[in-house]
């Protein structure tokens, strides 16, 4: 099927159209027909219709640009597919868990379509404000959701912090750009690369950098600036938790990718001005957020925060990325996110589907599980598992490259960066601890209940989704791993 | 046509282990009989092969026939072969071997008779011994002889503890049982140590281990001599710990904590000659250097005169023969030195005079074997008496015997002749072959050191000393009032045991009289220029007779051991003399020393427990707070980092703030830092 | 004409009390607008730019984050009064507003 | 021959495996032949390999992740050196599944852990591939963590982390040296493609820089090295060994450990010929301690099962030392001991793993006089030690003979022979620990300190297990030319290659 005549000069922005028709008519659904699944059901097919779009464009190879704001390529189709892809993982389990059914369903669906499709404006972005603007969209639209989980008062604890914190990044982040726009006279990053190759380097630019790296360091929950994630994630409700977890996180690192990786490598190519010392940056920044994510997460006994935890570390992996700057590394990077979502998401939603058969959040409560409930028990094994990298699951594979990575290139070892490759190793390592402690409590341990769990079944498809995926993707990457290729490429055209 | 199968000689008694171990529970006496017919299956073919060979066109040339085992690859490959070597110290070896083993095992069926299941084991065993000792003498090469050397070791490990559980006479003996067994094991493996040692640098020089290569003149002369020389002595550790030679001879005497029969057959007849069969096999390679022969020929002297005198105040039956077993074993080792020694030195030498020395060093290795054989016969004999008292009486303690000679007839006579022969009394076998062992040493002192002249003396007193023991054995036993446990005696013993005796006794007697008819030209040695030939040497006949009445120093033994058997009688038949008055009455230093056995188990067991045990606590030690504990904490350190990094997430979002603006301070600091280090900015 | 850097310092102060106030105000309302004070800062910046190098680019951007931080500011409040209805203090220092914490 | 054997090496095991998972509930019983029948094919097909005409032509390859940069294919081949461990692997799986007949603790699940064990044990001896390779290596890890901590003893927890995450750390900085091998392959070939097969990487590798194979060298030893596992990388084993269940613990040191060995001479000889030769001293220092202090290690133990655990760690380090020695003798003989150890020590752990259900203990002060109530158990406890001691006339002589005689060649080449005397030391505690131990175990007095009222011999089908064992002790023992005819052709391929002397 042709896009383009479908969908015309919209075709690049043709995904994200149907969700911000959705996020727009989804309230209207509910207040008209007050069935709640009914505005489920809504939802859902525009996301599948969304996704399906968007498959059809990459399996086009479609590259083009929506009023010279927007550009879709393999990079910005394959960032929206991972978001679409957590939407869906969200929103097919949102109508069954107790914890977002109560809420007002038409304003939920619409701010969880409405912040995905920030994160996919964000994806298509080459400009500094459009940039900022689809950030905030995101932003905005997930302190709401955060605090939507009414009468939950550690959600509102949570929302409290995360708009907080979040309008902190928000100051920040806009007074970097300020830097860099005095600095240079435009938002579009290609010019400011080449405007920052003539002036060099200056403290301007450098308090631009710095204020950017941590503006947006938020969203990625990169060390110093993760503090607010383990509360957040653990007072949301557990699908809201996955989305942010495996959705925003991604969209800060999608940023770091467009801002940082055009400006100091690709295109104009001027890593004449502070490539390396923003690498060696980077580099530090990325091993302090690995470790700390890890070694806290020794020390969580709720198991949101240890995901929480964990997702900060798996953040600390992809970082690798900009501080290797290099194609390979990027492809990497982004399957990783890929597998993420699966691996990442699916521990959240058995974390989610469990707390609606009224098994709670504390690992003491996951012990006898694997008698009570054979297969999820299984599956959460296993996403753990590939969490630690352990062959054959995903997890492990894109590790696989993106440590890899680290270690050098097509022309031989580039002993740089090695050293990052042996922390990120280690945590690896570390990180199995805790992973196994669920695990052992699943197994090993002796629960006092033994009453088998039933769960919803949008909650079942949805595991059953991720675990397919992690198994498949840890086997037979090629074709991921393909789009990934041609993503990184698009990015360093 | 017979030696083609010499291969055989051991496969049979190893098919009748398998036999016995398979099937034998289900037959007559557990076994046994299959023991029986394969003893006397390998000693026909034993016979038979030693008739061929003996008579044969080639000898005195060994037959040597083999295959490739395996290779050890090297820039030189290291060949391992697998065969079969016969010459005239094989033919007297397995058949005196077969022979024993055969009578022995009759013996068996009547001693082990009430034993019930435990007797197919002890058959099993006994068979699989049978089989080490038979392929150790028809091996072809070190390698080959080797392993048959432990298999033997095992056995002997095995029949050592054949009671070391659920032992008859309660839990004390079993115990007692185990620790022995363990003893054996252990004090032989310090030797084998060695002798796989010695044998790695044979392996290493010759890049063979077959005899005919490593005893081929110009294959010895193209090795380096100080290797050789290194080798032969790690060789010798080998015999040290298997020939119970000092300092590893402690383990023979608790070795008696086995039945009677092993005692007979392992400890005193076969196995242990093992050992000096492995000096008289290494011959060629052991007189290269004379130090080593004067080596050999100390610790034999030193051996024999330790262990007789360890012998003196013994109270248990089976001791007293065992420390007399280690004294004549000492006295093949001194034999074999001496003879050993003169050749070193004649080989150095040339002319006339070298040839001379040669001739009348080869006397030794005559002497060694022939002791050898009639030490097989008489203590074979010996032990299998005092098994057939132990049997009657129930005890081995010679205190509570006395004046069993009324009520065993045939056992009674058949250990005088045993201990007659021993003793040295003239015409008995052990009295030939004594007097060699005391002439070649007494030749070793005046043609080449002193030291043997030393030897020579140690060795006339032990002859005394042997005479007295032994003696005092036979009074204590058979002569005097009845002791407590003779008066429970059942009588002679059955006939399966009484026929060996008398056998054993004929040959205790006569074996001597074989030097006659040739036996030391079978395992004569002699040097040739591109050979060392054992075997087809000149008989000597009734040269060796009148050479022993003419010299005085024969009579000077005969005395001594008719003084040593008259100051037993005095003592301990007629008992006018008082043991008590040389020994204050047990309070003498000499006493107490020779009860402990000259400390050597007190030494044995500091060093076991020092260096083994006391050092392995500390390894403990070490492995579980310094190695382990440095893996447990550093997973401590991530476990207790992690819980005090958690503290920092204090739940106030200012503090998170607070965070941020330090993390936003470091990371301009770091970015700077890393420019000026780079060089940018 | 005013020298750009005064601009560029009374931004910076802006930011500084902004941040200053966001740090140690105990008050979650007082909070949200420090936070309001430190947008303002970098608006402050963009519209000095734009008017230095004449280019729209700067005021356009203000006009947007000024929109963004009204919007931020209104699910501010209503996260704060439902987090009031809750636990009943907006002080964000009180036990009841950390109790997820380690 | 058109059937892909060596895919069905590792595909039969995890259909089997798979199979066993799902027999929950009344259907459990009927695990054990399940997982009986997939073994004995799995053993049936290995035998095939072992004796094929020409194992090179068995290799399979399949193209598995083709990207612009990288090139992962599903390799796999068997050469001598591989074959006997495939073959050792097959052979106690079956046995274990034997041995495991009485398992009454869901025999689903322990059935479908060794199977799986199975896959990835298959996967590492016959992956030609270093992704592979590596992927199996890890999938080892986890069934064995189960096993350890649903079937373990009392401190399986503690011991199973340690197991599992110790090792996994090993592994990882191996992985490390892996991607640098790859890299720099790439550029050494300039094939413009990062080629992880064997073929491609080892000779390519062979050829880098003496610096870079020295470092690369020290990570994947490391790896290695943690696995054998040789002091003082030891420490887990001991717990492991402990805890785990009897079946658990004749795969994990007889096969398992093994795995590091295999892959000292599969990649760190075969690649790094140089980094071998930098660090030879430290090698063979590692080894000559580990020998040492392992048997030290024995001596001290009051737990059997522990006591043989530190005996793996000293007869590993036996095949270190062969390594070590770089030379062909060594080499040849340190994988001869590699086999003779799997056979070995699985007896070793059968019976002492049966001791704690037979006995209702492992504490050797509390035996005593075993051999009288229990002769079938002493008897093939006492053959074990035997052949552990290296009693020539059973397999394990041939693994430390030669081994040690090698390390003389190579001591003497060097004016050390002083070192020889660890090796001799070591022969003496090793006689010394297992005598003792036997002397405290089997025989002497009938224990009083246990109610032996309901110890019992070895039962039939345990019998079978130790007896196939046995016999193949005896066998290779008596003609080691059967196993060295395979080993040896590998190795003169090593010393054409100028990896050995």
């Amino acid at each position: 099927m042709d896009m383009t005549a479908i969908f015309g000069d919209y075709t690049a922005i043709a995904p994200m159209l149907i969700l911000i028709v959705g996020a727009l008519i989804l309230p209207g659904i509910q207040l008209l027909s007050k069935n709640r699944t009914a505005t489920w059901a809504v939802a859902l097919v525009l996301v599948i219709a969304s996704i399906a779009v968007n498959a059809m464009l990459i399996a086009e190879e479609f590259t083009g640009k929506a009023f010279d704001l927007y550009t879709y390529d393999a990079y910005t189709g394959l960032m929206v597919l991972i978001f679409q892809v957590v939407l869906f993982l969200g929103v097919l389990v949102s109508n069954a868990s107790i914890e977002t059914t109560r809420l007002h369903v038409g304003a939920y669906y619409a701010l969880l379509l409405g912040a995905t499709t920030g994160m996919m404006f964000v994806a298509g972005s080459m400009d500094l404000v459009s940039i900022f603007i689809g950030v905030e969209l995101t932003s905005i639209s997930s302190y709401a959701l955060v605090s939507l989980k009414r009468k939950d008062s550690r959600a509102a604890e949570a929302a409290v912090k995360y708009v907080i914190i979040g309008g902190m990044s928000t100051a920040l982040t806009i007074y970097g750009i300020s830097m860099l726009y005095g600095l240079t006279g435009t938002t579009v990053i290609n010019d400011i690369a080449a405007q920052t190759q003539l002036t060099g380097m200056n403290w301007m630019f450098a308090i631009a950098l710095v204020s950017m790296i941590a503006g947006y360091g938020f969203k990625i929950a990169a060390v110093p600036f993760h503090m607010w994630a383990p509360d957040v994630y653990e007072g949301a409700s557990t699908p809201v938790s996955m989305f942010l977890a495996t959705g925003s996180k991604k969209m800060g690192l999608g940023v770091f990718f467009q801002i940082f990786l055009i400006m100091f490598v690709s295109g104009t190519a001027c890593s004449a001005i502070a490539g390396p010392e923003v690498q060696y940056l980077f580099a530090i920044i990325a091993a302090f957020t690995m470790t700390v994510g890890n070694v806290v997460a020794i020390a969580q006994n709720n198991i949101k925060r240890m995901l929480a935890y964990s997702s900060i570390a798996q953040a600390g992996y992809i970082l690798i990325v900009m501080a290797v700057m290099s194609e390979y590394a990027l492809a990497g990077g982004l399957f990783h996110m890929f597998t993420h979502v699966f691996m990442k998401g699916g521990a959240f939603l058995i974390v989610g589907a469990l707390i609606c058969a009224g098994i709670g959040e504390k690992i003491s409560d996951y012990r006898g599980l694997a008698k009570r409930a054979p297969f999820l028990a299984f599956a959460m094994m296993l996403f753990l598992f590939s969490l630690a990298g352990i062959p054959p699951l995903a997890g492990f594979t894109s590790k696989f490259f993106l440590f890899s990575s680290a270690i050098g290139s097509l022309d031989g070892v580039t002993s740089q960066w090695v050293w990052l490759a042996f922390i990120a190793i280690l945590n690896s390592a570390i990180s199995l601890y805790y992973y196994a402690r669920v695990v052992k409590a699943m197994y090993v341990e002796k629960g006092t209940s033994t009453e088998k769990v039933s769960i919803p079944a949008p909650f079942m498809v949805a595991i059953v989704i991720c675990v397919v995926a992690v198994i498949v993707l840890g086997v037979y990457p090629q074709i991921v791993f393909d789009l990934c290729e041609a993503a990184a490429a698009a990015m360093f055209a | 046509m017979f030696i083609e199968y010499t291969w055989l000689v051991p496969l049979v008694p190893m098919i009748c282990f398998l036999l016995i171990g398979l099937i034998g529970r289900k037959t007559p006496e557990k076994g046994g009989y299959f023991a029986i017919a394969g003893a006397l299956i390998s000693f026909v073919i034993a016979a038979l092969i030693s008739y061929e060979y003996l008579t044969g066109d080639t000898y005195p040339n060994p037959v040597v026939e083999s295959i490739q085992w395996f290779v050890i690859p090297g820039s030189t490959d290291f060949v391992i072969n697998l065969g079969y070597y016969v010459d005239g110290l094989t033919c007297l070896m397995m058949l005196f071997a077969s022979f024993i083993s055969t009578l022995i095992f009759i013996y068996s069926i009547g001693y082990m008779g009430d034993q019930g299941e435990r007797k197919n084991r002890y058959y099993a065993e006994v068979s699989l011994f049978l089989t080490g000792m038979l392929g150790l003498v028809v091996s072809s090469n070190f390698l080959e002889m080797f392993i048959f050397w432990e298999v033997m070791g095992l056995c002997s490990y095995l029949l050592i503890g054949f009671w070391s559980f659920r032992h008859p006479e309660g839990d004390a003996a079993s115990a007692n049982a185990a620790s022995a067994a363990k003893k054996a094991f252990l004090v032989t493996r310090l030797g084998d140590v060695c002798l796989m040692a010695g044998l790695f640098i044979l392996l290493g020089e010759f890049h063979s281990l077959d005899y005919s290569t490593l005893f081929d003149p110009a294959n010895i002369a193209a090795v380096d001599s100080d290797m050789l020389t290194l080798a032969m002595f790690l060789i010798f550790g080998g015999v040290i710990g298997k020939s119970a030679q000092f300092p590893l001879h402690d383990w023979l005497p608790d070795a008696m904590a086995g039945p009677t029969t092993v005692s007979s057959l392992i400890h005193a007849a076969t196995m242990v000659k093992a050992g000096v069969y492995l000096v008289a096999r290494g011959y060629p390679l052991f007189i290269q250097n004379a130090e080593v022969m004067l080596f050999v020929g100390v610790i034999g002297g030193v051996t024999a005169f330790i262990a007789a005198t360890m012998a003196l105040n013994n109270m248990n039956i089976k001791k007293v023969l065992a420390y007399s077993t280690i004294s004549q074993l000492g006295y093949m080792i001194l034999a074999l030195g001496a003879g050993g020694y003169l050749v070193a030195l004649g080989m150095g030498m040339e002319g006339a005079e070298g040839a001379a020395l040669i001739t009348a060093g080869s006397a030794g290795m005559v002497a060694g074997c022939f002791h050898m054989m009639n030490h097989a016969f008489f203590k074979a004999l010996l032990f299998m008496c005092s098994g057939s008292v132990i049997h009657a009486v129930g005890t081995e303690d010679m205190r509570e015997m006395g004046g069993l000679g009324k009520h065993m007839k045939i056992t009674s006579l058949t250990m005088l002749i045993g201990s007659l022969s021993i003793a040295g009394f003239p015409f008995f076998s052990g009295f030939w072959s004594k007097d060699l062992v005391l002439e070649i040493a007494m030749e070793a002192g005046h043609d080449g050191t002193v030291w043997f002249t030393v030897m020579w003396i140690l060795a006339i007193i032990t002859a005394f000393m042997t005479a007295f023991y032994m003696f005092r054995m036979w009074f204590m036993t058979f002569m005097g009032e009845e002791g407590h446990a003779t008066q429970h005696c059942h009588g002679e013993s059955p006939k399966t045991m009484t026929f060996p005796l008398i056998v054993l006794a004929v040959l205790a007697f006569g074996s001597g009289f074989l030097i006659l008819f040739g036996l030391d030209a079978m395992v004569s040695f002699t040097v040739t220029p591109d050979a060392f030939i054992v075997g087809g040497g000149e008989a000597g006949g009734f040269h060796h007779f009148e050479h022993i009445f003419t010299s005085p120093y024969t009579y000077l033994t005969i005395v001594l051991a008719l003084v040593g058997i008259g100051i037993a009688y005095l003592m301990y038949a007629k008992k006018t003399m008082n043991p008590g008055a040389f020994n204050k009455d047990g309070e003498s230093w000499l006493y107490k020393a020779l009860t402990k056995r000259w400390w050597f188990p007190d030494l044995y067991n500091q060093i076991s427990w020092k260096l083994g045990y006391g050092v392995a606590r500390g390894v403990n030690f070490i492995d579980r707070q310094i190695v382990d504990g440095t893996v447990n904490g550093l997973s401590g350190a991530v476990v207790g980092g992690g819980d005090a990094l958690s503290k920092v997430q204090s739940g106030h979002v200012q503090d998170y703030s607070s965070i941020v603006l330090l993390g936003i301070s470091v990371i301009s600091v770091l970015f700077i830092v890393i420019a000026k280090v780079m060089g940018g900015i | 004409m005013i020298p750009i850097e005064y601009y560029l310092v009374l931004g910076a102060i802006l930011f500084a009390i902004g941040a200053y106030g966001a740090m140690t105000k105990s008050n979650a309302i007082v909070v949200l607008m420090c936070i309001e004070l430190m947008l303002n800062a970098a608006n402050i910046n963009f519209v000095a730019f734009g008017a230095f190098t004449t280019d729209i680019m700067g005021q356009v951007f203000v006009i947007m984050s000024i929109s963004v931080a009204a919007a931020e500011v209104a699910v501010g409040i209503a996260i704060l009064l439902n987090a009031y209805k809750m636990r009943k203090t907006t002080e964000l220092d009180d036990e009841q507003l950390r109790t997820l914490r380690w | 021959m058109d059937i892909p054997i060596l895919s069905l090496l590792i595909v039969v095991p995890l259909i089997g495996a798979i199979a066993t998972l799902f027999m929950g509930g009344e259907k459990q019983k009927y695990a054990k032949v399940v997982a009986g029948v997939f073994s004995a094919i799995t053993l049936v097909l290995a035998l095939l390999v072992l004796f094929a005409d020409d194992m090179g032509a068995l290799a399979e390859s399949y193209a598995w992740i083709q990207t612009s940069a990288i090139a992962i294919s599903f390799t796999l081949a068997v050469d001598g050196l591989s074959v006997l461990m495939v073959f050792l692997t097959a052979l106690l799986v079956l046995l274990v599944v034997i041995l495991s007949a009485e398992e009454e603790d869901r025999p689903n699940y322990f059935h479908a852990l060794l199977l799986a064990m199975e896959v990835g044990l298959m996967g590492v001896y016959m992956a030609a591939d270093y992704f592979l390779f590596y992927v199996m290596w890890e999938v080892t890890l986890i069934p064995m963590y189960f096993m350890i901590s649903w079937y373990g003893g009392p401190r399986r927890h503690y011991a199973a982390i340690k197991f599992f995450i110790y090792t996994h750390v090993a592994s990882l900085v191996m992985l490390i040296g892996i991607f640098a091998m790859a890299f720099e392959a790439a550029q050494i070939t300039g094939t413009g493609v990062v080629d992880f097969a064997f073929s491609v990487i080892n000779p390519a590798i062979a050829g880098a820089s003496e610096m870079f194979q020295v470092l690369v060298f020290a990570l994947l030893f490391f790896g290695f090295a943690v696995k054998m596992p040789v002091v003082p990388f030891h420490t887990w084993l001991p717990d492991a060994h402990t805890e785990a269940p009897t079946g658990g613990s004749v795969l994990l040191a007889g096969v398992m450990l093994k795995m590091g060995s295999y892959g000292i001479i599969r990649i760190c000889l075969e690649a790094l010929p140089l980094g071998a030769e930098y660090w030879q001293w430290v090698v063979i220092a590692i080894a000559l301690l580990s020998i040492v202090y392992g048997a030290y290690g024995c001596i001290a133990q009051t737990d059997l099962k522990k006591m043989v655990a530190f005996s793996s760690i000293s007869h590993m380090g036996m095949v270190m030392l062969g390594i070590g020695c770089l030379s062909e003798a060594g080499v040849t003989f340190a994988i001869f001991q590699m086999f003779a150890h799997g056979l070995i020590t699985a007896i070793l752990f059968m019976v002492c793993g049966m001791t704690g259900h037979k006995v209702g203990t492992r504490e050797i002060p509390l035996l005593g006089g075993l051999a009288g109530r229990m002769p079938m158990y002493a008897l093939f406890m006492m053959i074990g030690f035997m052949a552990s001691l290296g009693l020539p006339g059973l397999v394990g002589f041939w693994g430390e003979f030669p081994v040690i005689f090698a390390f003389y060649e190579f001591v003497i080449a060097n004016d050390a022979l002083w070192l020889i005397l660890f090796c001799l030391l070591s022969l003496m505690l090793t006689a010394g620990y297992y005598l003792w131990a036997m002397q405290r175990t089997l025989f002497g007095p009938e224990t009083t300190k246990i109610d032996l009222t309901h110890a019992h011999d070895v039962s039939k089908t345990e019998g079978i297990a130790l007896a196939v064992l046995v016999v193949l002790v005896a066998f290779f023992g008596v003609w080691p030319d059967a196993a060295l005819s395979f080993i040896e052709p590998y190795v003169s391929a090593l010393a054409n290659m100028g990896v050995v002397i």
